[in-house]
C-alpha cells in the first residue's frame, strides 16, 4: 500500500534549514553548532517515525511534481531506502558531536563553511536514500557530489586541492554516465521508478543494449569505489577526519553502493540479471576489488589510508552479496550497509581522535598508544574485529549471511574469495591493535603522559558507535534493521 | 580634397577660385537636393537621395573652406538635433496615423491624418512629410559621419559617434 | 484594432525614438541617458509580455505596415516563436542595461551618451528581427543590430577595435550571403513576405535556385551565429567588448540569429523541403557536434576568463544548433521538434548572461582579467562569486539547474532521433566533462586557492574585507544566477501542470514538428 | 553545345559578371592585409549583389518603372520596381557599414599607427607578451 | 537595353574592380572605386532602374568616396607589401 505523507519532505528540509541557520549564526560558534545538532536530531527522529509505517508493509510516497511522463520527481521510501536513511541520519548526530570536538581541537579554519556543506551533504545522502526513481536519485547524487567538494578540499593545501579536484573529476564524470543511464533506462523502459523485482518493460530491450546499459550504470556509480575506479577514495582522505568518517564511510560511498543495489534489484530485477548473466560480471568485479584492495591496505602505513583501502574492500562485500542474486546474499549485502557504516565510522573516529590527541597519522608511530588512550583504542579494536567478521561484533552477522549466500549459489570459489578476503582483513587490522597495545613505546612523550584521551565530544560518539557495533551483533533487530532487511528482501520477489 | 597633402584643419593653401565656385555651387546643390526630396514620390529620387545630395554640399564646403570653418557653421549639436528631428517626423507621422484613427489604422497608414479632406491627398501629403523626415535625417547623419571622419578633435569633449542609420 | 495589436510596431518605434532622444538629451545631461534607456526597455518588456499573452490566448498578431496588404507592404507577424524570443531578449536587455549603469560610468565615462544610444539601437534591431514577417525587412534589422554591435564592441577601444573590425568584415559577408539568398527567392517567386513565400515555394522546391538560396541563407546566418567553422570572430569580439555587451552578444545576439535561421527554415521553407530536397540538417548536427567539442577544448586552453567564456559560447551554440538539427527527426510530444533548442536559447541566455556579467564585475572591481587573478576572491566578493558558481554549475549541468534540463532534453531528443545520431549522446556527455574542467578550475581558484603567505593553518584571523560591486550591478547578476536554478525547476515542473510547455508546443504545432509518429 | 553556351553563358552575361565581381570583392575582403582594401572589397561585393538584383528586375524592352495610368493602358511594359526599393535600402545599409568600418580603421590607426592587419596582430602580440 | 554597350561597360567594371584591389596606392584605389560605382550606375540606368542608379551615383560614387578619402586623410596613403 502507498501512503502519501510529507514526512520525507520534513526530513529532507531539516538539513536545508539547518544549513541556513548555520550560515546565519556563523559568527557565534556555540549557537551554530547547536543548530547543526538540532537539525541532526530532528531529522533522525522524523526518519525513525517512518519505521512503523514501513514495517506495516506500506510505502511512503511524496511527489513534488512530474518531470516527464511516468517519471515523478519525488520520494518513495521502502524498507531498503529506510535502512540507508536511518544509518545516515543517526550517524549524523554522532558525527556532528564528533566534529565539534575535532574542529575545535585542531582549531580549523572556515568552520562555518564546513558545517554548512556538511548539512548539504546529508541532504544529498538522505535524498538518495528516499529517492523513488533514478532521476530523483541522480539529482540528489549530484548535489551530494558538489556539496562534498568543499569538505574534501577543506584544508586548501595543494594536496587537499588536488584531492578535491580528483574527487570532482571522478565523481562528476561518473555523474555523466549516471545521467546517460537514467535517460537510457527511461528510453528503454518508459519509466525509471524503482520497482520490486525490476521494471517489467526493461526486459523487452535487446540483450546487447541491456548489457551496455548495465555497464554504463556501473560506471555511473563510481562512488562505490569499485576497482579500477577507486583511486579517488584514498586521495580524498586529505579531508578532515569527521568528513572521512561520515562521508567516506557512510554517505558518499554508501550512496554509490546503494545506487548499484537499486539498479540490480529494483531496475533490472534479479531474474533479468541472472538471465543476462550479469551477476557473474558484478561478482567478479566485487571479488577482484575485495582481494586487491585488502592487499593494498596491508601496504599502507598511514592509518587513514589503510582504512580507506579497507573501505574499498568492504564496499565490495555489498556488491558481492547483491551479485550472488539470491535472498541470503542480498540480505547479507543489505545488512552490511548499516553494519559496515557503524564499524567503519568507529574506526575513522578513532583515527581522528588519535590525530587530535597525539598528532600521529602513521601506524608505525603508534606504539603503545593503547596505554594512554585506552578507550579510543578499545573502540578501535572492536571496529577492527567487526571488520574481520569475528563475533561478537556485527560484521560477523553480515558476513555470515554472505557466506550462506555463496553456498546457496553453489559457488565454492566465491566462498573461498570471501574467506580469503576476511583473512586479509585480519592481516591488516591486527598489527594495528598489536602495535597499539603490546609494543613498547619509544620516546618520552608517553612517559610524561602528555598524550591524553581526546575531548569528551569525540570520545562519546566513538564509544557509542563501538557499543552499537556489538549490540547489532547480539540483537540484530535493533532499530528494526533485521525486520527491514527481511521485508526488503521478501519484496524483491522473482527468483528470490 | 582633404588628403594627406592638404591641411584641412586650417584651410591653408586654399584657392580663391575654388572658394568662389563653392560659394556659388552650394545653394544650387541644396536646391537640387530639396527638389529631389520633394519629387521622390513621383519620380526618381526621394528623401534618401536628396539627403545625400544635401550632405554632399557640406562635403564640398569642407573641401573648400576647411573643417574648422565648416564645423563652426554647422555644429555637432545642430546635427544631432536635426537628425533626431527627422526621425521624430517620420515616427511621429506614423504614430499620428494610429492616434487620429483611434487605433483603427496601422502605423504609417497616412490616409488617416486629417491634413485635407481627401483620403488620397492625405496619403500623398503624409508621404511627403515622411520623405522630408528621412531627408533631414540622412543629410544630418552623412554630414556628421563625414565631419567625424575628417576631424581630429584633440581637446574637445565630443564622444565618438559612429554611423547611425 | 486592439491596442495590443499595435504593440509590435510601437515596440520598435519607441525604441528607435529613445535612441535619438538619448542623443539629444545627452547633450544637456549625460546622466539621463541611462534612465531613458532603462525606462524604454522596461516599457518594451512589459509590452512584450502583453504580446505574449495575446498570442497565447487570442492568436497570432498580423500587422500591416501602412495598411498595405502583405504582398506589397511590410507585414509584422507575431506568433508563439517570436513572442517567446522577444520576451527573452527584452528581459536580458533589461538586466544588462541595469547592470551597465555603474559599469559604464566606470569604464567609458566619456562615451555614456553614445553607448546608450547605440544600445537602444541594438535593442531596436534585435526586436525588429524578431517581430518582422518580411524577409527583406529582417535583413535590414539584422544589419541594424549588427552595426550597433560593431560600434558597441569597438567602444572599449584598443584591441577591441581589431575584434570589432573582424566581426564587421565577417558579419557583412554573412549579411551579403543572406541578401543573395533573398534575391534568389525573389527571382523565382516575386515576393518577400515570408508567409507568401511559404505558399509559393512548395511547387518550386525542385528548383536549383530555391535550393541555392537556402544554402546561402544557411551560410550567411551561420556566420552571424558563430557556428563552429565560422566562429572565428566570436572569441575576440566577446572577450574585448564591454561586459554587458559581451553578455548581450553571447546571450542574445547569436540567439536572435539562430531565431532568424529557424524562421527561414520552417516559416519560409518547410519541413518537406528540409527533409527531402536539401537534407542539410544532418550535416548541421555533425558540425554542431564538432563545435561542441572543439569549443570546449579551446575554452580549456584559455587563461583569460572572458575568452574562456567566449569559447564556451561557441560550444553552447553547438548545443542549440544540434537541437535544431535534431528537430526534424524527433517525434515525441515532449522533447520533439524545436522544444530543446528553444529551451536552450533561454537557458543559455541566463547562464552566459550571468557569467559574462560576473566577469565584468571582476574587471570593474580590480581589472581582474585572468583566471589566475581570481585567487581567493570569494572572500572579497562573496555574492558575485556565488552567482558565478551557480551559473557555472548550471553550465556543467548539475541538477536541478537549467543546464541540466537542456542537457536531458537534448539527449532525449538524440535518442528519439535514433540511428547514428545516438553518438551525440556521447558528445554531449563528453562536453559536460570538458565544461567541468574549465569551470571547476575557476571555482577552485575563487574559493579554495589560498593567497601568498597564507599557507598552512593560518585561520584568516584578519578577515578579508568584503568589497562587493555596487548594488545596481549585483542585483542583475544575482537575479540571473537565481533564475538559472529557478527556471530549471520550472522547466522540470511545468510539464505535469499543463501537459507540456504551451509556448513551445505552439511553436512545434506551427511548424508541424514533434508530432507523435503514428 | 553552341546553343547551350549562348543560353547559359552569353544571354545571362550580367549574372556572370556579377558573380565575377562578387568573387573579386570576396577575395579582397578575405585575402587583403590592408584594412582599407578590405573595405573596398566589401563595397565591390555589395555593389555586385545590387547588380544581381537589378538584373533580376530587368525586362528586355521594358521601361523605367515611372508610369501613369494611360501608359499602362497603352500596354507599356515596365521593369519590376520592387528590387529597386530593396536596393535603395541595401545601399543605405552598405554605406552605414562602410562608415562604421572606416571609423574603426581610423581609431585603429591612432592606436597602432598602421592599417595593416598583420602588423596590428603582431603589435598586439608584443603587448600581450 | 543596348546589349553591346552593356557588355563593354560591364567588362570595364570588372577591370576597374581588379585594378582597384591590386593597386598599392590607396588613393587611386578609392578613386577607382568611385569610377566603379559610377560606371555601375550607368549600367543600371541602362537597365531601366534610374532610381537605383541615381542613388548609387550619389551614395556609392559620392558619399562613400568622400568617406574613404576622409579616412585616408587620417591614415596612410600607401599600402605596404
Amino acid at each position: 500500500m502507498i501512503v502519501e505523507s510529507i514526512s520525507p519532505l520534513l526530513a529532507i528540509l531539516c538539513p536545508v534549514i539547518g544549513s541556513i541557520f548555520v550560515a546565519l549564526f556563523g559568527k557565534w560558534p556555540n549557537i551554530r553548532e547547536c543548530w547543526t545538532m538540532l537539525a541532526a536530531i530532528l531529522q533522525c527522529l522524523i526518519v525513525f517515525s517512518m519505521v512503523p509505517t514501513i514495517l506495516g508493509g506500506d510505502i511512503i510516497k511524496y511527489t513534488f511534481f512530474t518531470a516527464f511522463p511516468n517519471v515523478d520527481f519525488g520520494f518513495s521510501i521502502d524498507a531498503f531506502g529506510l535502512i540507508f536513511a536511518i544509518t545516515a541520519s543517526f550517524l549524523w548526530i554522532l558525527v556532528s558531536s564528533y566534529s565539534i570536538g575535532y574542529m575545535r581541537g585542531l582549531n580549523e579554519h572556515a568552520q562555518t563553511r564546513y558545517y554548512f556543506f556538511f548539512c548539504w551533504a546529508i541532504f544529498g545522502a538522505v535524498g538518495v536514500a528516499f529517492a523513488g526513481n533514478l532521476l530523483t536519485m541522480f539529482v540528489f547524487y549530484e548535489i551530494l557530489t558538489v556539496s562534498t567538494y568543499p569538505l574534501v578540499a577543506h584544508d586548501q593545501t595543494p594536496e587537499a586541492l588536488f584531492a578535491g579536484r580528483k574527487y570532482v573529476a571522478y565523481l562528476l564524470t561518473s555523474g555523466c554516465f549516471f545521467l546517460a543511464a537514467v535517460i537510457l533506462t527511461y528510453h528503454f523502459a518508459g519509466t525509471t521508478d524503482f520497482t520490486n523485482g525490476g521494471i517489467p518493460n526493461l526486459a523487452e530491450a535487446s540483450r546487447g543494449a541491456l548489457m551496455a546499459l548495465f555497464a554504463i550504470s556501473l560506471l555511473g556509480f563510481m562512488k562505490a569505489a569499485w576497482m579500477p575506479f577507486h583511486s579517488w577514495l584514498p586521495t580524498a582522505m586529505a579531508a578532515p577526519t569527521p568528513v572521512s568518517a561520515l562521508l567516506h564511510a557512510v554517505a558518499v560511498v554508501k550512496a554509490g553502493v546503494f545506487g548499484i543495489v537499486r539498479v540490480v534489484c529494483y531496475i533490472y530485477g534479479i531474474d533479468l540479471m541472472s538471465d543476462l548473466g550479469l551477476g557473474v560480471v558484478l561478482a567478479s568485479i566485487a571479488a577482484f576489488t575485495m582481494i586487491v584492495a585488502s592487499l593494498m591496505a596491508i601496504a599502507q602505513d598511514n592509518l587513514k589510508k589503510r582504512l580507506a583501502y579497507s573501505t574499498i574492500s568492504q564496499l565490495s562485500y555489498i556488491l558481492f552479496g547483491v551479485a550472488l542474486l539470491n535472498p541470503m546474499g542480498v540480505e547479507g549485502a543489505m545488512l552490511h550497509v548499516p553494519f559496515h557504516a557503524f564499524m567503519k565510522i568507529t574506526l575513522f573516529m578513532c583515527a581522528g581522535a588519535i590525530i587530535v590527541a597525539s598528532g600521529k597519522t602513521n601506524i608505525s608511530e603508534m606504539k603503545g598508544l593503547g596505554r594512554v588512550m585506552p578507550v579510543t583504542m578499545a573502540a578501535f579494536a572492536i571496529g577492527a574485529l567487526g571488520m574481520s567478521g569475528i563475533p561478537p561484533v556485527c560484521g560477523f552477522i553480515s558476513k555470515w549471511y554472505l557466506a550462506l549466500g555463496t553456498l546457496e549459489a553453489h559457488s565454492l570459489i566465491l566462498l573461498a574469495v570471501l574467506m580469503i578476503s576476511s583473512l586479509l582483513d585480519i592481516v591488516y587490522f591486527f598489527p594495528i591493535i598489536y602495535t597499539a597495545f603490546f609494543d613498547t613505546p619509544e620516546g618520552e612523550e608517553f612517559g610524561n603522559s602528555r598524550i591524553k584521551e581526546a575531548s569528551i565530544f569525540m570520545l562519546v560518539p566513538l564509544t557509542l558507535t563501538a557499543i552499537f557495533s556489538i549490540i547489532f551483533c547480539l540483537f540484530p533487530n535493533t532499530f528494526h534493521i533485521m525486520d527491514l532487511v527481511k521485508l526488503a528482501v521478501a519484496g524483491l520477489g522473482g527468483g528470490v | 580634397m582633404p588628403s594627406k597633402d592638404t591641411d584641412t584643419g586650417t584651410g591653408k593653401g586654399r584657392s580663391i577660385i575654388v572658394e568662389t565656385v563653392t560659394r556659388l555651387m552650394v545653394p544650387f546643390i541644396q536646391l537640387f537636393a530639396l527638389y529631389v526630396i520633394i519629387h521622390g514620390a513621383g519620380g526618381p529620387g526621394g528623401g534618401f537621395q536628396g539627403g545625400v545630395i544635401f550632405a554632399s554640399s557640406f562635403v564640398l564646403y569642407v573641401v573648400a573652406f576647411g573643417i574648422v570653418k565648416a564645423g563652426n557653421r554647422f555644429s555637432e549639436r545642430a546635427n544631432i538635433v536635426l537628425f533626431s528631428t527627422g526621425v521624430y517626423l517620420y515616427a511621429g507621422v506614423g504614430l499620428l496615423c494610429i492616434l487620429f484613427s483611434y487605433g483603427a489604422a496601422q502605423f504609417l497608414n497616412y490616409g488617416y491624418i486629417p491634413l485635407t479632406h481627401h483620403f488620397e491627398e492625405n496619403r500623398a501629403l503624409g508621404m511627403d512629410l515622411v520623405e522630408v523626415g528621412i531627408g533631414i535625417t540622412v543629410m544630418a547623419v552623412i554630414t556628421s559621419i563625414f565631419f567625424n571622419l575628417v576631424w581630429k578633435r584633440e581637446n574637445e569633449e565630443i564622444g565618438e559617434r559612429e554611423g547611425e542609420d | 484594432m486592439l491596442i495590443v495589436e499595435h504593440l509590435p510596431v510601437l515596440l520598435i518605434v519607441i525604441s528607435m525614438l529613445a535612441a535619438f532622444t538619448i542623443l539629444i538629451v545627452g547633450w544637456w545631461n549625460k546622466k539621463t541617458s541611462f534612465f531613458i534607456s532603462f525606462a524604454t526597455i522596461l516599457v518594451q518588456f512589459v509590452m512584450s509580455i502583453f504580446i505574449l499573452r495575446h498570442v497565447m490566448t487570442v492568436g497570432t498578431i498580423y500587422y500591416w505596415f501602412g495598411g498595405w496588404a502583405p504582398p506589397w507592404g511590410i507585414e509584422y507577424v507575431i506568433d508563439a516563436l517570436n513572442a517567446y524570443v522577444l520576451v527573452i531578449l527584452l528581459a536580458l536587455s533589461l538586466i544588462c542595461v541595469t547592470y551597465s549603469k555603474r559599469s559604464i560610468e566606470h569604464e567609458l565615462p566619456d562615451k555614456i551618451v553614445s553607448f546608450y544610444a547605440l544600445f537602444q539601437l541594438l535593442v531596436t534591431g534585435l526586436c525588429g528581427v524578431t517581430v518582422t514577417g518580411d524577409i527583406f525587412n529582417m535583413y535590414v534589422f539584422v544589419e541594424i543590430f549588427s552595426l550597433a554591435a560593431y560600434a558597441l564592441i569597438a567602444s572599449r577601444g584598443k584591441i577591441a577595435l581589431k575584434a570589432s573590425f573582424t566581426y564587421l568584415v565577417l558579419g557583412a559577408l554573412g549579411a551579403c550571403f543572406f541578401l543573395l539568398g533573398i534575391g534568389f527567392l525573389y527571382s523565382v517567386t516575386g515576393t518577400l513576405n515570408m508567409h507568401d513565400l511559404s505558399i509559393l515555394l512548395p511547387p518550386l522546391y525542385g528548383n536549383r535556385v530555391v535550393q541555392a538560396a537556402f544554402v546561402f541563407f544557411t551560410v550567411g546566418l551561420c556566420v552571424k551565429m558563430a557556428l563552429f567553422p565560422v566562429h572565428t570572430w566570436l572569441p575576440d569580439a566577446h572577450s574585448f567588448a564591454p561586459s554587458e555587451i559581451s553578455a548581450m552578444l553571447s546571450g542574445i545576439i547569436i540567439e536572435v540569429s539562430t531565431y532568424a535561421f529557424i524562421r527561414v527554415c520552417f516559416s519560409v521553407y518547410s519541413l518537406e523541403f528540409i527533409i527531402e530536397y536539401v537534407p542539410i540538417f544532418d550535416f548541421l548536427c555533425l558540425v554542431a557536434g564538432l563545435g561542441i567539442i572543439i569549443g570546449s577544448v579551446l575554452a580549456i586552453a584559455q587563461y583569460n576568463l572572458k575568452r574562456m567564456l567566449a569559447y564556451s559560447s561557441v560550444s553552447q551554440m553547438g548545443y542549440i544548433m544540434l537541437a535544431v538539427g535534431l528537430s526534424v527527426s524527433t517525434h515525441h510530444a515532449l522533447w520533439g521538434g524545436l522544444t530543446p533548442a528553444l529551451m536552450h536559447i533561454l537557458n543559455h541566455a541566463l547562464m552566459k548572461g550571468c557569467l559574462f556579467l560576473v566577469a565584468g564585475a571582476f574587471i570593474y572591481k580590480a581589472e581582474l582579467w585572468n583566471i589566475s587573478d581570481l585567487q581567493g576572491l570569494a572572500k572579497k566578493m562573496p555574492y558575485t562569486c556565488a552567482a558565478f558558481t551557480l551559473a557555472a554549475i548550471s553550465m556543467i549541468g548539475v541538477p536541478p539547474s537549467v543546464g541540466f534540463v537542456s542537457k536531458v532534453y537534448i539527449i532525449l531528443a538524440c535518442l528519439d532521433a535514433g540511428g547514428w545520431k545516438i553518438i551525440f549522446v556521447a558528445v554531449l556527455l563528453l562536453s559536460t566533462l570538458l565544461n567541468l574542467v574549465y569551470f571547476w578550475r575557476v571555482i577552485e581558484m575563487m574559493y579554495m586557492k589560498r593567497g601568498e603567505g597564507e599557507e598552512g593553518h593560518s585561520h584568516s584571523s584578519s578577515p578579508v574585507k568584503v568589497d562587493e560591486i555596487p548594488l545596481s550591478m549585483l542585483i542583475p547578476v544575482l537575479t540571473l544566477a537565481i533564475l538559472c536554478i529557478v527556471v530549471g525547476i520550472i522547466w522540470l515542473m511545468e510539464i505535469p501542470i499543463i501537459g507540456s510547455f504551451p509556448i513551445l508546443d505552439r511553436v512545434n504545432e506551427l511548424f508541424g514538428l514533434g508530432v507523435y509518429a503514428p | 553545345m553552341m546553343e547551350w553556351l549562348i543560353e547559359e553563358l552569353f544571354a545571362k552575361y550580367n549574372y556572370w559578371i556579377s558573380i565575377v565581381l562578387m568573387l573579386i570583392g570576396f577575395y579582397a575582403m578575405i585575402a587583403k592585409d590592408n584594412l582599407i582594401k578590405k573595405i573596398i572589397g566589401l563595397n565591390i561585393f555589395q555593389t555586385a549583389i545590387f547588380l544581381f538584383y537589378i538584373s533580376l528586375g530587368d525586362i528586355t524592352g521594358g521601361t523605367e518603372p515611372i508610369v501613369s495610368e494611360e501608359m499602362i493602358a497603352q500596354g507599356y511594359v515596365y521593369v519590376n520596381p520592387l528590387p529597386h526599393v530593396l536596393i535603395l535600402t541595401a545601399i543605405v545599409v552598405g554605406v552605414a557599414t562602410t562608415a562604421v568600418a572606416l571609423a574603426l580603421v581610423i581609431l585603429m590607426y591612432e592606436e597602432y599607427g598602421t592599417i595593416e592587419e598583420s602588423e596590428i596582430i603582431e603589435l598586439e602580440r608584443e603587448r600581450g607578451a | 537595353m543596348i546589349f553591346e554597350l552593356d557588355l563593354v561597360l560591364l567588362f570595364l567594371v570588372v577591370i576597374i574592380a581588379i585594378v582597384a584591389i591590386t593597386t598599392r596606392d590607396l588613393l587611386s584605389a578609392i578613386m577607382l572605386l568611385c569610377a566603379y560605382s559610377f560606371l555601375m550606375a550607368v549600367v543600371w540606368v541602362e537597365m531601366h532602374s534610374v532610381d537605383v542608379a541615381f542613388t548609387e551615383a550619389a551614395v556609392g560614387a559620392g558619399a562613400t568616396t568622400a568617406f574613404l578619402i576622409a579616412a585616408l586623410s587620417r591614415t596612410k596613403r600607401w599600402e605596404k607589401k
